[in-house]
């Protein structure tokens, strides 16, 4: 009987098995890993807008308070956007003729709003609420990164289910004073696992994980 | 002593080997008819699919309080079938049955080819199949895991390991087959084929040896599988507290209605396979004999069951298990699908008290299609029949199936059909070494008497 | 507009739109709405609700006082606006009629306004045309040349109305053309009944004995609510006090269904028996002493021994209440009883009626009629109320306004009565007008828009102004001068207070004296009121008795899919009408539910499906009005049977000359509740009053002896939710299943999937009928998610989609739901509900504008069910706390409670002692349905008590 | 020495039947010979104690694969429901070893026999597609009605004189000398399984 296989087929054949078992195994870490990256969180891509707004200028440089133009985010559910007419104390003057600036000009004269683009978006079945973190001591930077030195701003934080839960689930080492959520770059005067548990306790702070905290 | 004989006729080894691997080299007319039907019934089954992820389960029957009916109804069927299989091959290896060797490959095939079907099942029954993946334990960036209270992880776990274990069981069996299957061919392609899924065995005495103890080790494996698997399937409705659900009785209960229709089935396909490719030699009377018995055993532990659960209905002195096993089913809007499968499943089976029927093939063949259009309806029964009626009043609700769920079942059971043909038409149909050890085994005996006598 | 304010709200609102996925269609509906939304909102006018309900966070939602007007009588409401759009109704608790509370048909006013099959355009014999055009042709000047001098050939065709700024309008529009005529129609109304002048007003609260002789003052009327709340007020806590009601009716009515004895009977009989009370009342005090012989049978002789047996002990604090369909005549007994008992003065008095025209018989749709046979109208302008439909098919109005040179209809829809005229005009919405309404009591409100027209129709202030010569009139201003120059709220603050409140106070009227027992001499002695015959004339004749329908009314609601799938009160039937007889008379007939009958009258026929109604009165068919609608409007167009076609005549509701026949044909009735007994499992308690008071309250319940040591992973919250449900007050009236739809989000899944038993409803209301079927017991039992504590949907779960909170909520979290579909299995109350297919695909880019936007829509397969509002309880607690103060449980009302009329339903925190759902729970009559399997629900029901003389005779 | 590569000057014999062949290994062996392998188209249990196999150590890899996968599977449930994500579902303990209990079962049952299948294979070394036995005329009746025994040329005792005249004493069809030259330099990935 003449053999049916060459001889290399033995090797040829442990190769592919062994190539077999890393797709097996491979794949689905593959997966898992690609869920966690940037593409999928869409962490730390810096968002183009229509107006090259700088919060490094406004926030960093002129130290305006975050309230000034995301002014409902103390009191309800969104942080909002600013009206045109907010911009319009300070740049009455300042930047009018600019071409940058025209996207606001039009939206002056025509009474249309700007159209920014969304920076931070959750999925519809997520209901977020500013005001409630805000007035329990989350800071601003604990989720939106240092604002005042973005440029163009980024996501960051990968707002993914578990990054909200982790929190929720233990806050104290990213509470600060109520009075401080504003500020960038804060650090504890006192060690933060002593404050956190300070905090928790002063602000009664209950970040519940409970389904129907973000869900309805 | 010629009815118990398990094997006919002396030709050689080789007429046998050849005799066997028949279907592989020649393909019968009938073949081709059979799997053409089958197709068209895939064809549906594959459309039907299509239909109900593209609209919605809205396309089935099913409304509230009838959440669940015939897809559960058709896993649950399936599964049940699945079970001879291993029951067959595992199980009677261990009890050192030597009349398995001929029927067993077939049945395991029929196994995996009936787990495939009841594993679509419960994919298609979810409202967003596409988020199948989370009833699996995996680290999801939502952080959130299965609920291993709930039995349907269960289900997913029991369902995928008794699928594996049956398929590495089978492969394992047939290695040695496809080497002789690898020997005999003619084409270059097919010996490759063959080959390559032979893995080179030689069947040296050292790699029978170790063999011998991987295979009984696997069997030992799958053994407490046959009791598990429809334990678990059955706890998916026992741990509910519906009334016709929640039963301490049901795992044994399910068992053993699984093997019975299992056997039915093993008989169905063996019947035309022996008179189609002739082994009759191979699959002889006793085969079906012994068979028949098995199901007579397994019908009447059935109606045992059923007179158990409707007793306890009745002693349990509960207002809604009464209703429930004494009014609903019986004498509620499903009462003559209920009877029909009464009389089906409790009186068929007792025909084979009789020698003569336990070997006359068509009447175990009608016998079987009964026995497998009852345990169906017990399903239904068990599942319409307790979801239809429950505990308020108000929210009482018949059940009507539309043409989806018609198209569904009769499409499984196209694929079921369409795999079983190329099964026979491409693998090695009966389990070659062991029919020729058992041969070899006779032949001594026989020997042992004659020198004795 | 260069509004820098505005701009401010668009911009918020862009933000806001980009948020909700299904608000990004709101952006394609506000550009078909003309611009974006907040420039269609008349920011500057409208003001905020003073009251503002505590469980909203503030700047989320905002709240807006208007009134909502049916037959001519105002309801205040209370509507909440998401970024300008309207998403909730609720009642205005400052506002007589309402009380807090609202109606189904209220609530579901809202899809109304976005029914995206509303008029969009002018229309002028079939082609486009526009406001301008139209104004031209009816402007005085032009319009005169063919109306004659004194304009006797214009003719107005109005909707009952009660607006001081309509009446101004009409007064103005008399000026220039003082011989035009004017009309007033509805068919449910009263106002078109000669005698109609003034009103009777009842305060059923102080009420012991209620009697209601086909009357069904607690679901129907302008009144309904306020009755409900007081009825219900007069048997809340029974130990103390425990009113009874005795109703004498052919058909069920909610009325009937709370009904501590109730006879069923045919309408002769029930005047019959009025008249026979008025007998005995009449002259000295009523036989109380034995048995009383009414000649209509044993059971009609038991109830009317009861009835002046009660009235008896009772003097003083009985009322007696008599049905439209009973007449001037039955209205008349009804009020000389009352006299005769001592009620009137302290439950009983008149008021003027508010409505204009009202007595008046020269504005009766009859003289319209004979106007247009005489060929006397040149011009005719109906203002809504699709009269063509809604009147007697003998009538032929259509072809009357056929015949007129120039006619327009200006209404919600393009329906049976613009199909019949040459112009057609879109009517706004009453959430799209300014205006004002009077109360049945005279309470002036005034209706503000929440939002400009969407569809850029018109006001009917805007139609009368043009008619008066003012095409480009502002509505706004009109109303404003119009309540200036009568003096109402004159100067700005006082405006402003009526437009924050809903209601200018003590604008009520003044109670009047007895009333009509002037006319009660030529009622008396007459027997039977228009269309009743005495049932010895016929025996064996069947009377068929017409009644608005209780879901879609006359008709103005027969587009609204919310209405048209809200199961009847009685059958539980949803898309449609059907005749309802009782056991005997169908088998006389040879029909069973779903066969269809032939009615036959001289004036015309019809068939329709019949339901088979224990209870019902022998030989009565009940119909319904407002099916078989053939206008422009997809909902509704071949829905049902048109009762018009047989109606004898306006203001007659029984006709006594019909035939009736099987037709020999079926049809399968979208009936959400098959199963009509309670087999012995008693899910809706119910005792009499003496069993009550010997019964003890239940020991507080131990928990159930369970193998597992429960342990709450998430810790124990302040608030554990609870709901006590009053079976004794549900009066089955539907209101909570509407407003529970419009607060979360329920989509309509149509009549075949109803039919597949699919509906989605929350919050449904089994009715059970057990006992006999000619007198069977009704328990109606509102059935909602029970909140178990142990829940057995919540563990067979495989995904973990339904948890448990730590305040006690049984969490249903949709987007990590599968559709396993396991849950529903287990539940024993089966009131979960799935997303069979994806329900919210076809919905109109204007109907998602009524989505709220804090509840999540449901995509396909998934499943869904009540959240005791969780949304609601989550912004009062983050309100709360952003306030830096300890929420209370009272602070958060569900949807249905806060729509319940007779606060049936009541919610709150057990942790708050004190409150009603926790001293509710010591109640004799709490109880937990199912309680034996274990599942520790968190709603209770209060059992019913049927307060009936015979029981506490027996006692 | 078993079944590898054989080399060169070892013999191979061609028998008609089972019962020839055992009683041929039988009779090598009581004659000395060490290095036998059979080949044949059914299992001879007959023959176990006679070629003398080292003891499997499958059955207790297949013990550890147990006992390894019910551990995996219980500790998966225990991290999920119980450390992960606890959630109180119908006010059932978070940690319910009851309901556990089954896909830990499952669990074992999966990974005992992941291990019996792939460790039979990795045990035999298959696949294997090329070996030098195929090179045996008439060797592809070996899985169909002929038994083989083989003989190393390594062997003591064996002896080209010798063995091929004793093999055909003992009733061989056909003795085949295996020539080594080809063999030269064998894959080497087939190990000395099984040595006495």
């Amino acid at each position: 009987m003449a053999q049916l296989f060459p001889r290399w087929a033995n090797v040829a054949a442990r190769a592919i098995l062994l190539a077999l078992l890393c797709l097996v195994v491979g794949v689905p870490l593959g997966l898992m890993a690609w869920v966690r990256s940037p593409n999928v969180t869409s962490l730390g891509a810096p968002v183009s807008q229509p107006v090259p707004f700088d919060h490094v200028v406004h926030a960093h440089d002129l130290q305006i308070n975050c309230e000034y133009c995301h002014a409902t985010v103390m009191r309800t559910a969104q942080a909002s956007l600013p009206s045109t007419q907010t911009c319009m104390p300070c740049h009455s003057d300042t930047w009018r003729k600019s071409a940058a600036f025209a996207p606001v000009r039009v939206s002056l004269a025509r009474g249309t709003p700007v159209q920014w683009n969304r920076v931070n978006a959750l999925p519809d079945f997520v209901y977020f609420n500013h005001s409630i973190h805000v007035a329990k001591g989350v800071g601003c930077e604990t989720c939106h990164g240092r604002i005042d030195q973005m440029h163009q701003v980024r996501q960051a934080q990968p707002l993914t289910m578990g990054w909200c839960v982790s929190c929720h689930r233990d806050p104290t080492p990213i509470l600060r004073p109520v009075d401080q959520v504003t500020t960038m770059g804060w650090r504890p005067p006192v060690s933060q696992a002593v404050l956190g548990k300070q905090l928790l306790v002063m602000n009664h702070v209950k970040a519940p994980t409970d389904c129907t905290t973000c869900h309805r | 002593m010629n009815d118990r004989v398990l094997l006919h006729g002396n030709a050689g080894d080789a007429a046998l080997t050849d005799s066997l691997l028949a279907p592989l080299w020649r393909t019968p007319s009938l073949w081709w008819m059979l799997f053409v039907v089958s197709c068209a019934g895939t064809v549906l089954f594959v459309f039907s699919i299509y239909w109900t992820i593209a609209k919605g389960i809205g396309t089935w029957g099913n409304n509230i309080p009838v959440a669940w009916a015939f897809a559960i109804t058709d896993f649950v069927w399936w599964i049940g079938i699945g079970h001879a299989g291993t029951f067959i091959s595992a199980f009677l290896l261990l009890l050192n049955q030597k009349w398995r060797g001929s029927v067993n490959r077939v049945a395991e095939a029929m196994t995996i080819f009936a787990l495939v079907n009841a594993a679509m099942f419960p994919l298609l029954h979810l409202g967003r199949p596409w988020f199948f993946y989370w009833l699996a334990p995996y680290p999801a960036t939502m952080g959130v895991w299965p609920n291993f209270k709930s039995s349907l992880p269960w289900d997913v776990a029991a369902v995928t390991t008794y699928f594996t274990v049956s398929l590495l069981f089978w492969y394992m069996g047939l290695v040695p087959d496809l080497a002789s299957a690898r020997d005999r061919a003619v084409s270059r392609a097919r010996k490759l084929a063959y080959g390559i899924f032979a893995l080179g065995w030689r069947g040296s005495g050292y790699q029978w040896q170790r063999y011998r103890i991987a295979y009984v080790l696997l069997a030992a494996l799958a053994t407490p599988l046959v009791i598990s698997v429809h334990s678990v399937v059955s706890l998916d409705f026992a741990i509910a507290q519906l009334p016709g659900w929640h039963s301490t009785i049901f795992p044994p209960y399910f068992v053993v209605g699984a093997i019975y229709s299992g056997l039915a089935m093993v008989l169905m396909l063996l019947i035309p396979l022996r008179r189609a490719f002739h082994f009759e030699d191979v699959i002889t009377e006793a085969h079906l004999d012994r068979i028949a018995k098995l199901m007579l055993a397994m019908g009447l532990m059935l109606a045992y069951s059923y007179a158990m659960e409707t007793f306890m209905a009745w002693y349990s002195g509960d207002h809604f298990e009464r209703y429930t096993y004494l009014f609903s089913r019986p004498f509620g809007p499903y009462a003559v699908l209920y009877w029909i499968m009464t009389a089906l499943n409790v009186l068929t089976p007792n025909i084979f008290w009789s020698r003569r029927l336990r070997r006359s093939t068509p009447a175990l063949f009608i016998a079987s299609f009964g026995i497998l259009i009852g345990m169906w309806l017990e399903r239904f029964a068990i599942i319409v029949t307790s979801l239809n009626r429950d505990f308020l009043p108000s929210s009482w609700h018949f059940y009507a199936p539309s043409w989806v769920d018609f198209g569904l079942l009769a499409g499984s059971i196209g694929l079921f059909g369409m795999l079983f043909l190329l099964f026979i038409r491409y693998v090695p149909t009966v389990a070659l070494s062991e029919v020729k050890r058992l041969r070899l085994e006779l032949a001594n005996e026989a020997a042992g008497e004659v020198a004795g006598a | 507009m260069t509004d820098y304010a505005a701009l401010f709200t668009s911009a918020q609102e862009m933000d806001e739109v980009s948020r909700r996925s299904f608000l990004k269609l709101l952006g394609a509906s506000m550009a078909l709405a003309g611009v974006d939304g907040c420039t269609r909102m008349p920011a500057e006018k409208i003001l905020q609700y003073v009251e503002q309900p505590p469980e909203v966070t503030p700047g989320v939602a905002s709240h807006y006082a208007t009134a909502f007007s049916m037959d001519g009588y105002a309801t205040g409401l209370v509507v909440d606006s998401h970024e300008g759009r309207p998403t909730k109704i609720e009642g205005n608790p400052l506002h007589p009629a309402s009380l807090g509370a609202s109606t189904a048909q209220q609530q579901a006013s809202l899809l109304q306004l976005y029914d995206p099959d509303r008029g969009r355009r002018i229309v002028q014999d079939g082609r486009a045309s526009s406001w301008d055009a139209w104004a031209a042709e009816w402007t005085p000047s032009v319009a005169r040349s063919r109306v004659g001098s004194r304009g006797e050939g214009l003719h107005l065709l109005l909707e009952p109305t009660s607006s001081p700024t309509v009446a101004s309008l009409l007064d103005k529009l008399r000026g220039m053309y003082p011989g035009m005529g004017v009309y007033f129609y509805s068919p449910a109304g009263p106002a078109t009944m000669p005698g109609g002048a003034s009103l009777a007003q009842y305060d059923l609260s102080a009420a012991d004995v209620i009697v209601c002789f086909d009357a069904d003052p607690l679901a129907t009327g302008p009144m309904s609510l306020a009755y409900a709340r007081q009825f219900a007020d007069g048997r809340r806590h029974p130990a103390t006090r425990m009113n009874r009601l005795y109703v004498a009716e052919p058909a069920y009515t909610c009325t009937g269904m709370a009904a501590d004895d109730r006879l069923r009977c045919r309408p002769a009989v029930v005047q019959g028996l009025l008249e026979r009370v008025y007998a005995s009342v009449s002259h000295g005090g009523a036989s109380g002493a034995g048995a009383v012989s009414s000649g209509f049978g044993d059971g009609a002789d038991a109830w009317l021994t009861n009835v002046l047996a009660d009235i008896e002990s009772h003097r003083g604090r009985v009322v007696v209440i008599a049905g439209d369909r009973l007449g001037p005549q039955g209205q008349a007994l009804a009020a000389a009883i009352n006299g005769a008992i001592g009620a009137t003065g302290s439950l009983v008095w008149t008021t003027p009626s508010p409505l204009l025209g009202a007595g008046d018989a020269g504005s009766n749709l009859a003289k319209l009629k004979e106007a247009l046979d005489a060929n006397a109208v040149s011009s005719l302008v109906c203002i809504g109320g699709n009269a063509v439909y809604r009147s007697p098919g003998s009538l032929r109005l259509g072809d009357g306004i056929r015949r007129v040179a120039h006619s327009t209809y200006v209404g919600l829809h393009a329906d049976e009565t613009s199909q019949a005229s040459h112009w057609y005009v879109p009517l706004a919405h009453y959430l799209e007008s300014w205006g004002d309404a009077r109360a049945y009591d005279g309470t002036l409100s005034v209706v503000q828009p929440l939002v400009q027209p969407l569809f850029g129709a018109r006001q009917e202030v805007e139609v009368l102004s043009a008619l008066a010569g003012e095409a480009a009139a502002d509505p706004f201003t009109v109303v404003r001068s119009n309540w200036q120059s009568a003096g109402h709220a004159a100067s700005d603050d006082a405006w402003s207070e009526v437009l924050r409140k809903g209601v200018l106070e003590g604008s009520a009227y003044p109670r009047g004296a007895s009333g009509r027992s002037d006319s009660v001499a030529s009622a008396v002695g007459r027997t039977g009121g228009p269309g009743l015959r005495p049932v010895e004339d016929h025996p064996d004749g069947i009377d068929v008795i017409f009644a608005a329908d209780a879901r879609v009314h006359d008709g103005r609601f027969s587009n609204t899919a919310w209405l048209q799938e809200l199961p009847d009160p009685i059958t539980k039937l949803t898309w449609g009408n059907a005749g309802l007889l009782s056991p005997a008379t169908a088998r006389r007939l040879g029909v069973a539910t779903g066969d269809v009958v032939a009615i036959e009258r001289a004036g015309g026929s019809m068939r329709i499906p019949v339901i088979v109604s224990p209870g019902h009165a022998d030989n009565v068919l009940a119909l319904s009005f407002g099916y078989g609608r053939a206008g422009a409007e997809s909902v509704a167009r071949g829905i049902g049977a048109n009762a018009y076609e047989i109606w004898p005549a306006v203001g007659t509701f029984v006709a006594t000359d019909a035939t009736v026949r099987s037709a020999g044909a079926h049809r399968q009735l979208a009936i959400t509740q098959s199963h009509w007994s309670m087999d012995a499992r008693d899910p809706a308690q119910s005792l009499s009053l003496a069993e009550y008071q010997r019964k003890t309250p239940a020991p507080a319940r131990k928990r159930q002896l369970s193998l597992y040591q429960p342990d709450a992973p998430n810790g124990v919250a302040a608030q554990q939710w609870a709901m006590t449900i009053d079976l004794g007050n549900c009066i089955g009236c539907s209101a909570c299943v509407v407003a529970c739809q419009a607060e979360n989000n329920i989509p309509v899944v149509g009549p075949d999937d109803v039919r597949k038993s699919r509906e989605m409803h929350w919050l449904r209301i089994d009715r059970y009928l057990d006992g006999a079927e000619n007198d069977p017991a009704v328990s109606l039992q509102p059935m909602l998610c029970q909140q178990c504590e142990k829940a057995p949907c919540e563990y067979v779960c495989p995904v973990g989609a339904a948890t448990h909170s730590a305040d006690g909520l049984n969490e249903m979290v949709y987007n990590r739901c599968v559709g396993t579909r396991f849950c529903s299995n287990n539940c024993p109350y089966k009131v979960r509900r799935f997303n069979w297919f994806d329900y919210n695909a076809e919905l109109a880019e204007t109907e998602r504008m009524a989505k709220n936007p804090d509840v999540t829509v449901r995509e396909r397969g998934v499943m869904e069910k009540c959240t005791f509002c969780v949304q609601r309880i989550r912004e009062a607690e983050i309100s709360s706390q952003v306030d830096g103060r300890a929420l209370r449980g009272s602070e958060v009302v569900t949807a249905c409670a806060q729509a319940c009329p007779t606060r049936a339903i009541v919610f709150g925190s057990l942790t708050d002692p004190g409150s009603e759902v926790v001293t509710s729970r010591a109640d004799a009559r709490a109880y937990q349905v199912l309680e034996e399997l274990g599942t520790e629900p968190r709603v209770q029901y209060l059992a019913r008590i049927r307060n009936a003389r015979a029981a506490e005779e027996q006692a | 020495m078993r079944d590898r590569d054989w080399p060169a000057g070892s013999f191979a014999a061609e028998f008609a039947d089972a019962n020839a062949l055992v009683a041929a290994v039988r009779s090598l062996r009581a004659r000395g010979y060490s290095g036998i392998e059979t080949y044949s188209p059914m299992p001879l249990p007959e023959l176990d104690a006679t070629l003398r196999f080292r003891k499997s150590r499958l059955p207790a890899l297949v013990f550890v694969g147990g006992v390894a996968g019910g551990a995996i599977s219980y500790f998966i449930q225990w991290y999920a429901d119980v450390y992960a994500y606890p959630l109180n579902l119908g006010g059932r303990p978070v940690n319910a070893v009851t309901a556990f209990i089954i896909p830990t079962f499952e669990g074992t049952i999966l990974g005992a026999a992941l291990v019996a299948f792939f460790g039979l294979w990795f045990v035999l070394r298959l696949p294997t597609y090329w070996h030098s036995v195929f090179d045996l005329p008439g060797f592809e009746r070996a899985t169909v009605d002929r038994y083989w025994v083989a003989v190393s040329g390594e062997d003591a005792r064996a002896g080209a004189e010798v063995t091929p005249n004793e093999l055909r004493a003992l009733g061989a069809l056909r003795v085949v000398v295996l020539d080594g030259a080809e063999d030269a330099g064998a894959a080497g990935g087939v190990g000395l399984e099984g040595a006495r």
